[in-house]
Protein backbone atom coordinates (compact mmCIF):
# COMPACT_ATOMS: atom_id res chain seq x y z
CA UNK A 1 0.00 0.00 0.00
CA UNK A 2 1.08 3.69 -0.45
CA UNK A 3 0.64 7.20 1.56
CA UNK A 4 -2.58 9.30 -0.12
CA UNK A 5 -1.21 13.12 -0.05
CA UNK A 6 -4.63 15.23 -0.15
CA UNK A 7 -4.32 18.88 -1.50
CA UNK A 8 -7.20 21.60 -0.08
CA UNK A 9 -7.72 24.85 -1.66
CA UNK A 10 -5.48 26.55 -3.30
CA UNK A 11 -2.95 23.93 -2.62
CA UNK A 12 -4.74 21.11 -5.43
CA UNK A 13 -3.53 24.20 -7.79
CA UNK A 14 -0.12 24.15 -6.55
CA UNK A 15 0.68 20.50 -6.56
CA UNK A 16 -1.51 20.03 -9.49
CA UNK A 17 -3.82 17.52 -8.44
CA UNK A 18 -6.02 17.37 -5.28
CA UNK A 19 -4.86 13.91 -4.07
CA UNK A 20 -1.45 11.84 -4.91
CA UNK A 21 -0.40 8.16 -3.98
CA UNK A 22 3.42 7.94 -3.26
CA UNK A 23 5.10 5.52 -1.79
CA UNK A 24 5.55 5.57 2.49
CA UNK A 25 8.50 7.18 4.03
CA UNK A 26 9.69 10.29 5.63
CA UNK A 27 8.09 13.16 4.99
CA UNK A 28 10.90 15.32 3.96
CA UNK A 29 11.61 12.50 0.93
CA UNK A 30 8.41 12.54 -0.14
CA UNK A 31 8.10 15.96 -0.84
CA UNK A 32 11.32 16.04 -2.88
CA UNK A 33 8.81 14.67 -5.79
CA UNK A 34 6.39 17.61 -5.44
CA UNK A 35 6.40 20.95 -6.18
CA UNK A 36 7.55 23.80 -3.72
CA UNK A 37 5.52 26.09 -1.56
CA UNK A 38 3.49 22.95 -0.19
CA UNK A 39 4.80 23.49 3.40
CA UNK A 40 4.81 27.07 5.01
CA UNK A 41 4.15 28.10 8.37
CA UNK A 42 0.57 28.38 7.53
CA UNK A 43 0.12 25.41 5.92
CA UNK A 44 -1.62 23.24 8.47
CA UNK A 45 -1.14 18.74 8.69
CA UNK A 46 -3.77 16.44 9.15
CA UNK A 47 -2.64 12.72 9.83
CA UNK A 48 -5.27 10.40 9.23
CA UNK A 49 -8.20 12.82 10.46
CA UNK A 50 -5.89 14.64 13.15
CA UNK A 51 -3.65 17.93 13.29
CA UNK A 52 0.28 16.87 13.13
CA UNK A 53 3.17 18.45 13.13
CA UNK A 54 5.79 18.28 10.30
CA UNK A 55 8.83 18.11 12.16
CA UNK A 56 9.91 14.06 12.49
CA UNK A 57 6.88 12.96 10.53
CA UNK A 58 7.62 9.57 8.53
CA UNK A 59 4.31 7.94 6.53
CA UNK A 60 3.11 4.49 6.67
CA UNK A 61 1.64 2.57 3.88
CA UNK A 62 -1.89 3.22 4.27
CA UNK A 63 -2.01 6.46 6.00
CA UNK A 64 -3.74 9.92 4.63
CA UNK A 65 -1.87 13.24 4.95
CA UNK A 66 -3.98 16.35 3.96
CA UNK A 67 -2.40 20.01 3.29
CA UNK A 68 -4.78 22.24 4.88
CA UNK A 69 -4.20 25.81 3.44
CA UNK A 70 -5.72 28.95 5.99
CA UNK A 71 -9.68 28.87 5.44
CA UNK A 72 -11.53 31.27 3.61
CA UNK A 73 -13.16 34.02 5.12
CA UNK A 74 -16.37 35.16 4.95
CA UNK B 1 -30.90 15.91 20.13
CA UNK B 2 -30.24 19.76 20.84
CA UNK B 3 -27.55 19.98 18.38
CA UNK B 4 -28.45 20.09 14.52
CA UNK B 5 -25.71 19.96 12.40
CA UNK B 6 -25.17 18.93 8.82
CA UNK B 7 -23.08 19.37 5.58
CA UNK B 8 -24.93 19.24 3.28
CA UNK B 9 -24.27 18.43 -0.94
CA UNK B 10 -27.20 19.98 -2.64
CA UNK B 11 -29.29 23.32 -2.09
CA UNK B 12 -31.62 23.67 0.79
CA UNK B 13 -34.63 25.30 1.90
CA UNK B 14 -33.24 28.18 4.86
CA UNK B 15 -37.08 29.44 5.69
CA UNK B 16 -38.29 25.58 5.83
CA UNK B 17 -35.26 24.77 8.17
CA UNK B 18 -35.95 27.29 10.74
CA UNK B 19 -39.55 26.99 10.66
CA UNK B 20 -39.26 23.17 11.80
CA UNK B 21 -36.43 24.15 14.24
CA UNK B 22 -38.44 26.57 15.72
CA UNK B 23 -41.61 24.14 15.92
CA UNK B 24 -39.15 21.89 17.60
CA UNK B 25 -37.94 24.12 20.07
CA UNK B 26 -41.86 25.31 21.08
CA UNK B 27 -40.03 25.21 24.98
CA UNK B 28 -37.82 28.03 23.58
CA UNK B 29 -39.02 31.99 23.70
CA UNK B 30 -37.08 32.81 20.88
CA UNK B 31 -35.10 31.54 17.69
CA UNK B 32 -31.83 33.80 16.36
CA UNK B 33 -30.63 32.91 13.09
CA UNK B 34 -28.06 33.56 10.38
CA UNK B 35 -28.51 32.97 6.55
CA UNK B 36 -25.28 33.30 4.19
CA UNK B 37 -26.08 33.58 0.87
CA UNK B 38 -24.31 33.81 -2.46
CA UNK B 39 -24.62 37.51 -3.11
CA UNK B 40 -26.25 38.28 -6.22
CA UNK B 41 -25.46 41.43 -8.22
CA UNK B 42 -21.65 41.33 -7.86
CA UNK B 43 -19.74 39.94 -10.83
CA UNK B 44 -19.40 36.45 -8.91
CA UNK B 45 -20.76 34.01 -11.16
CA UNK B 46 -20.55 31.02 -9.00
CA UNK B 47 -18.84 29.91 -5.45
CA UNK B 48 -17.29 26.54 -4.94
CA UNK B 49 -16.70 25.53 -1.07
CA UNK B 50 -14.15 22.64 -0.38
CA UNK B 51 -14.37 20.50 2.78
CA UNK B 52 -12.15 17.61 4.26
CA UNK B 53 -14.35 14.91 5.53
CA UNK B 54 -12.70 14.15 7.98
CA UNK B 55 -12.28 17.12 9.55
CA UNK B 56 -14.84 19.39 9.37
CA UNK B 57 -18.14 17.89 9.83
CA UNK B 58 -16.47 16.84 12.95
CA UNK B 59 -15.15 20.70 13.94
CA UNK B 60 -18.96 21.63 13.08
CA UNK B 61 -20.07 18.96 15.44
CA UNK B 62 -17.57 20.45 18.33
CA UNK B 63 -18.48 23.89 17.68
CA UNK B 64 -22.03 23.08 18.36
CA UNK B 65 -21.45 21.12 21.39
CA UNK B 66 -19.12 24.15 22.81
CA UNK B 67 -22.16 26.25 22.45
CA UNK B 68 -24.46 24.22 24.08
CA UNK B 69 -21.76 24.27 27.08
CA UNK B 70 -21.47 27.91 27.02
CA UNK B 71 -24.73 29.09 26.81
CA UNK B 72 -28.38 28.00 28.55
CA UNK B 73 -29.84 26.84 25.15
CA UNK B 74 -32.76 24.73 23.80
CA UNK B 75 -30.79 23.66 20.62
CA UNK B 76 -28.60 24.97 18.28
CA UNK B 77 -28.61 24.30 14.20
CA UNK B 78 -25.43 24.12 12.43
CA UNK B 79 -26.44 24.26 8.32
CA UNK B 80 -22.74 24.52 5.45
CA UNK B 81 -23.49 23.52 1.80
CA UNK B 82 -20.33 22.60 -0.38
CA UNK B 83 -19.73 21.90 -4.04
CA UNK B 84 -20.60 24.46 -6.36
CA UNK B 85 -23.36 27.46 -5.93
CA UNK B 86 -25.43 30.37 -7.75
CA UNK B 87 -26.14 33.59 -6.73
CA UNK B 88 -29.41 33.35 -4.27
CA UNK B 89 -27.75 29.71 -2.88
CA UNK B 90 -27.64 29.99 0.58
CA UNK B 91 -24.64 28.80 1.75
CA UNK B 92 -25.07 28.32 5.62
CA UNK B 93 -28.06 28.59 8.43
CA UNK B 94 -27.38 28.96 11.83
CA UNK B 95 -29.68 29.31 14.73
CA UNK B 96 -29.88 29.10 18.48
CA UNK B 97 -33.43 28.57 20.53
CA UNK B 98 -32.90 29.60 23.84
CA UNK B 99 -35.75 30.85 26.71
CA UNK B 100 -33.65 34.48 26.97
CA UNK B 101 -33.11 36.57 23.81
CA UNK B 102 -29.86 37.06 24.56
CA UNK B 103 -28.47 34.16 24.90
CA UNK B 104 -29.68 33.05 21.79
CA UNK B 105 -28.05 36.39 20.02
CA UNK B 106 -24.94 35.62 21.54
CA UNK B 107 -24.98 32.05 20.49
CA UNK B 108 -25.77 32.52 16.77
CA UNK B 109 -23.01 35.45 16.56
CA UNK B 110 -20.60 33.10 17.97
CA UNK B 111 -20.84 30.30 16.29
CA UNK B 112 -20.92 32.41 12.63
CA UNK B 113 -17.93 33.94 14.27
CA UNK B 114 -16.24 30.57 15.02
CA UNK B 115 -17.63 28.80 11.79
CA UNK B 116 -16.03 31.40 9.52
CA UNK B 117 -12.62 31.46 11.02
CA UNK B 118 -11.57 28.12 12.17
CA UNK B 119 -14.15 25.53 10.11
CA UNK B 120 -12.52 23.82 7.62
CA UNK B 121 -13.89 25.24 4.26
CA UNK B 122 -11.82 26.66 1.26
CA UNK B 123 -13.43 28.98 -0.98
CA UNK B 124 -13.03 30.00 -4.38
CA UNK B 125 -15.47 32.23 -6.86
CA UNK B 126 -15.73 32.38 -10.40
CA UNK B 127 -15.09 35.98 -12.11
CA UNK B 128 -15.56 36.09 -15.58
CA UNK B 129 -15.27 32.78 -16.00
CA UNK B 130 -12.11 31.92 -14.07
CA UNK B 131 -11.89 30.72 -10.43
CA UNK B 132 -10.25 32.32 -7.72
CA UNK B 133 -9.03 31.13 -3.86
CA UNK B 134 -10.73 33.70 -1.63
CA UNK B 135 -7.97 33.95 1.35
CA UNK B 136 -8.69 34.74 5.49
CA UNK B 137 -10.15 38.11 5.70
CA UNK B 138 -8.47 40.23 8.57
CA UNK B 139 -12.65 41.19 9.96
CA UNK B 140 -12.30 37.59 11.04
CA UNK B 141 -9.79 37.81 13.53
CA UNK B 142 -11.25 40.61 14.97
CA UNK B 143 -14.57 38.94 15.23
CA UNK B 144 -13.33 35.93 17.15
CA UNK B 145 -10.93 38.02 19.54
CA UNK B 146 -14.33 39.79 20.89
CA UNK B 147 -14.86 36.36 22.43
CA UNK B 148 -11.49 36.95 24.04
CA UNK B 149 -10.96 33.23 23.13
CA UNK B 150 -7.28 31.99 23.37
CA UNK B 151 -5.51 32.51 20.29
CA UNK B 152 -5.84 29.86 17.44
CA UNK B 153 -3.83 26.80 17.47
CA UNK C 1 -39.00 48.93 -0.23
CA UNK C 2 -36.19 48.71 2.17
CA UNK C 3 -38.40 48.61 5.43
CA UNK C 4 -41.54 45.38 5.38
CA UNK C 5 -42.96 47.02 9.07
CA UNK C 6 -45.88 44.54 9.67
CA UNK C 7 -48.96 44.59 12.37
CA UNK C 8 -50.50 41.36 11.75
CA UNK C 9 -53.91 40.24 13.79
CA UNK C 10 -53.47 36.62 11.80
CA UNK C 11 -51.28 33.81 12.47
CA UNK C 12 -47.77 33.90 9.87
CA UNK C 13 -45.23 31.70 8.89
CA UNK C 14 -41.68 32.76 10.07
CA UNK C 15 -39.84 30.37 7.49
CA UNK C 16 -41.87 31.86 4.35
CA UNK C 17 -41.34 35.41 5.57
CA UNK C 18 -37.84 34.83 6.19
CA UNK C 19 -37.40 32.94 3.11
CA UNK C 20 -38.91 35.24 0.95
CA UNK C 21 -36.90 38.38 2.73
CA UNK C 22 -33.37 36.41 1.72
CA UNK C 23 -34.85 36.44 -2.11
CA UNK C 24 -35.38 39.80 -2.03
CA UNK C 25 -32.31 41.12 -0.55
CA UNK C 26 -29.92 38.83 -2.53
CA UNK C 27 -27.37 41.28 -2.64
CA UNK C 28 -27.10 41.08 0.62
CA UNK C 29 -24.61 38.36 1.79
CA UNK C 30 -26.32 37.65 4.82
CA UNK C 31 -29.60 37.80 6.78
CA UNK C 32 -30.22 38.00 10.78
CA UNK C 33 -33.66 37.57 12.10
CA UNK C 34 -34.99 36.72 15.53
CA UNK C 35 -38.36 35.19 15.87
CA UNK C 36 -40.38 35.04 19.17
CA UNK C 37 -42.99 32.39 19.82
CA UNK C 38 -45.42 31.96 22.55
CA UNK C 39 -43.74 29.62 24.96
CA UNK C 40 -44.71 25.89 25.21
CA UNK C 41 -44.66 23.12 27.82
CA UNK C 42 -45.15 26.22 30.63
CA UNK C 43 -48.09 26.85 32.11
CA UNK C 44 -49.60 29.46 30.04
CA UNK C 45 -52.57 28.76 28.20
CA UNK C 46 -52.23 32.05 26.00
CA UNK C 47 -51.04 35.25 25.30
CA UNK C 48 -53.12 38.41 24.19
CA UNK C 49 -51.07 41.16 23.06
CA UNK C 50 -53.29 44.75 22.80
CA UNK C 51 -51.86 47.29 20.06
CA UNK C 52 -52.57 51.04 20.13
CA UNK C 53 -53.30 51.93 16.66
CA UNK C 54 -52.71 55.22 16.49
CA UNK C 55 -49.16 55.11 18.19
CA UNK C 56 -47.88 51.18 17.41
CA UNK C 57 -47.22 51.14 14.22
CA UNK C 58 -45.80 53.95 13.86
CA UNK C 59 -43.83 53.46 16.16
CA UNK C 60 -42.80 50.34 14.80
CA UNK C 61 -42.02 52.08 11.23
CA UNK C 62 -39.88 54.81 13.01
CA UNK C 63 -38.19 52.08 14.65
CA UNK C 64 -37.24 50.37 11.15
CA UNK C 65 -36.01 54.02 10.02
CA UNK C 66 -33.92 54.41 12.61
CA UNK C 67 -32.03 51.23 11.81
CA UNK C 68 -32.08 51.63 8.68
CA UNK C 69 -30.23 55.28 9.46
CA UNK C 70 -28.05 53.71 11.43
CA UNK C 71 -26.43 50.15 10.15
CA UNK C 72 -25.59 50.03 6.26
CA UNK C 73 -27.94 47.54 5.28
CA UNK C 74 -30.33 46.37 2.74
CA UNK C 75 -33.41 45.42 4.14
CA UNK C 76 -34.87 45.61 7.58
CA UNK C 77 -37.89 43.77 8.55
CA UNK C 78 -39.88 43.68 11.78
CA UNK C 79 -43.72 41.85 11.32
CA UNK C 80 -45.16 41.87 15.31
CA UNK C 81 -48.84 40.03 15.68
CA UNK C 82 -51.57 41.65 17.76
CA UNK C 83 -54.43 39.26 19.35
CA UNK C 84 -54.76 36.07 21.20
CA UNK C 85 -52.21 33.70 20.16
CA UNK C 86 -51.27 30.01 21.33
CA UNK C 87 -48.11 28.37 22.32
CA UNK C 88 -45.70 27.77 19.77
CA UNK C 89 -47.45 30.39 17.80
CA UNK C 90 -44.97 33.02 16.27
CA UNK C 91 -45.03 36.94 18.18
CA UNK C 92 -42.01 38.40 16.34
CA UNK C 93 -40.11 38.37 13.27
CA UNK C 94 -37.56 41.10 12.97
CA UNK C 95 -34.90 40.31 10.24
CA UNK C 96 -32.21 42.68 9.00
CA UNK C 97 -30.21 41.90 5.87
CA UNK C 98 -26.56 43.41 5.17
CA UNK C 99 -23.65 42.75 3.37
CA UNK C 100 -21.41 42.97 6.38
CA UNK C 101 -22.40 39.88 9.26
CA UNK C 102 -21.74 42.33 12.13
CA UNK C 103 -24.04 44.81 11.03
CA UNK C 104 -26.67 42.28 10.15
CA UNK C 105 -26.14 41.20 13.52
CA UNK C 106 -26.11 44.38 15.91
CA UNK C 107 -29.21 45.45 13.95
CA UNK C 108 -31.55 42.45 14.59
CA UNK C 109 -30.75 42.79 18.12
CA UNK C 110 -30.80 46.89 18.44
CA UNK C 111 -34.32 46.44 16.92
CA UNK C 112 -35.37 43.82 19.34
CA UNK C 113 -34.19 45.33 22.09
CA UNK C 114 -35.95 48.58 21.20
CA UNK C 115 -39.03 46.29 19.88
CA UNK C 116 -39.48 44.97 23.07
CA UNK C 117 -38.92 48.09 25.39
CA UNK C 118 -40.30 50.79 23.80
CA UNK C 119 -43.06 49.91 21.40
CA UNK C 120 -46.68 50.35 22.43
CA UNK C 121 -47.85 46.85 23.37
CA UNK C 122 -49.48 45.61 26.36
CA UNK C 123 -49.40 42.27 27.12
CA UNK C 124 -51.02 39.51 29.09
CA UNK C 125 -51.52 35.77 29.51
CA UNK C 126 -53.35 33.06 30.57
CA UNK C 127 -52.63 30.94 33.31
CA UNK C 128 -55.53 28.25 34.60
CA UNK C 129 -58.02 30.33 32.93
CA UNK C 130 -57.00 33.73 34.51
CA UNK C 131 -55.77 36.73 32.37
CA UNK C 132 -52.55 38.19 34.27
CA UNK C 133 -51.47 41.88 32.86
CA UNK C 134 -47.08 41.33 31.68
CA UNK C 135 -45.36 44.40 33.63
CA UNK C 136 -42.18 45.68 32.44
CA UNK C 137 -39.05 44.12 32.99
CA UNK C 138 -35.69 44.82 34.51
CA UNK C 139 -33.41 43.22 31.82
CA UNK C 140 -35.26 45.05 29.19
CA UNK C 141 -34.02 48.39 30.08
CA UNK C 142 -30.37 46.94 30.47
CA UNK C 143 -30.81 45.82 27.16
CA UNK C 144 -31.22 48.98 25.69
CA UNK C 145 -28.69 50.62 28.23
CA UNK C 146 -26.13 48.32 25.98
CA UNK C 147 -27.05 50.86 23.01
CA UNK C 148 -25.78 53.71 24.75
CA UNK C 149 -29.28 55.81 24.30
CA UNK C 150 -30.67 58.86 25.45
CA UNK C 151 -32.87 58.21 28.49
CA UNK C 152 -36.62 56.95 27.27
CA UNK C 153 -38.94 59.67 27.19
CA UNK D 1 -69.58 65.41 19.95
CA UNK D 2 -67.85 63.77 22.99
CA UNK D 3 -64.91 63.46 23.71
CA UNK D 4 -63.35 59.32 23.70
CA UNK D 5 -60.99 58.18 26.44
CA UNK D 6 -59.34 54.55 25.69
CA UNK D 7 -57.35 52.71 27.96
CA UNK D 8 -54.84 50.12 27.50
CA UNK D 9 -53.27 47.36 29.12
CA UNK D 10 -54.09 46.69 32.47
CA UNK D 11 -55.99 50.57 33.02
CA UNK D 12 -58.71 49.01 31.06
CA UNK D 13 -59.22 46.79 34.35
CA UNK D 14 -59.13 50.06 36.15
CA UNK D 15 -61.80 51.96 34.23
CA UNK D 16 -63.75 48.63 33.81
CA UNK D 17 -64.08 49.58 30.39
CA UNK D 18 -62.05 49.85 27.44
CA UNK D 19 -62.66 52.76 25.78
CA UNK D 20 -65.19 55.73 26.93
CA UNK D 21 -67.22 58.82 25.98
CA UNK D 22 -67.60 61.84 28.21
CA UNK D 23 -67.99 65.74 27.85
CA UNK D 24 -65.50 67.87 26.02
CA UNK D 25 -63.75 70.16 28.93
CA UNK D 26 -60.28 69.67 31.55
CA UNK D 27 -59.07 67.13 31.84
CA UNK D 28 -59.14 67.31 36.31
CA UNK D 29 -62.89 67.53 35.23
CA UNK D 30 -62.90 64.50 33.61
CA UNK D 31 -61.47 62.07 35.42
CA UNK D 32 -63.89 63.20 38.74
CA UNK D 33 -66.24 60.51 37.23
CA UNK D 34 -63.89 57.99 36.18
CA UNK D 35 -61.76 55.55 39.29
CA UNK D 36 -58.75 56.82 41.01
CA UNK D 37 -55.39 55.38 39.80
CA UNK D 38 -55.75 56.00 35.73
CA UNK D 39 -52.90 58.65 36.02
CA UNK D 40 -49.67 58.29 37.83
CA UNK D 41 -46.12 59.58 36.54
CA UNK D 42 -45.69 55.89 34.69
CA UNK D 43 -49.02 56.01 32.55
CA UNK D 44 -48.76 58.80 29.46
CA UNK D 45 -51.01 60.23 27.14
CA UNK D 46 -51.81 60.36 23.80
CA UNK D 47 -53.75 62.88 22.23
CA UNK D 48 -55.01 62.28 18.96
CA UNK D 49 -52.40 59.51 18.40
CA UNK D 50 -49.57 62.41 20.28
CA UNK D 51 -48.06 61.99 23.14
CA UNK D 52 -48.89 64.69 25.89
CA UNK D 53 -48.43 66.06 29.15
CA UNK D 54 -51.55 65.95 31.83
CA UNK D 55 -50.85 69.59 33.14
CA UNK D 56 -53.21 71.98 32.11
CA UNK D 57 -55.09 69.72 29.41
CA UNK D 58 -58.45 70.77 27.90
CA UNK D 59 -60.48 68.13 25.75
CA UNK D 60 -62.05 69.39 23.01
CA UNK D 61 -64.88 67.38 21.21
CA UNK D 62 -63.69 64.70 18.77
CA UNK D 63 -60.47 64.60 20.84
CA UNK D 64 -59.12 61.03 21.70
CA UNK D 65 -57.27 60.64 24.83
CA UNK D 66 -55.44 57.61 25.31
CA UNK D 67 -54.07 56.25 28.56
CA UNK D 68 -51.02 54.26 28.44
CA UNK D 69 -49.59 52.36 31.13
CA UNK D 70 -45.98 51.20 30.89
CA UNK D 71 -45.45 48.48 27.91
CA UNK D 72 -44.87 44.84 28.51
CA UNK D 73 -41.41 43.36 28.33
CA UNK D 74 -40.29 40.64 26.69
Amino acid sequence: MSVRLVFLGRLADVAGVSAKEVAPGPLTDLLRGLPAGLLSPRVKLALNGMLVQAEGLVLDSGDELAFLPPVSGG
Amino acid sequence: MAADIRLLDQAFDPGAALAAFADAHQRAGGVTSFLGQVRGGDDVEALDLQHYAPLTLPGMEALGEEVLARWPLDGVLIWHRVGEMLPGDSIVLVAAAARHRRDAFEAADYAMDHLKSQSWFWKREKRAGQWHWIEPRVQDHADLARWNDPPEA
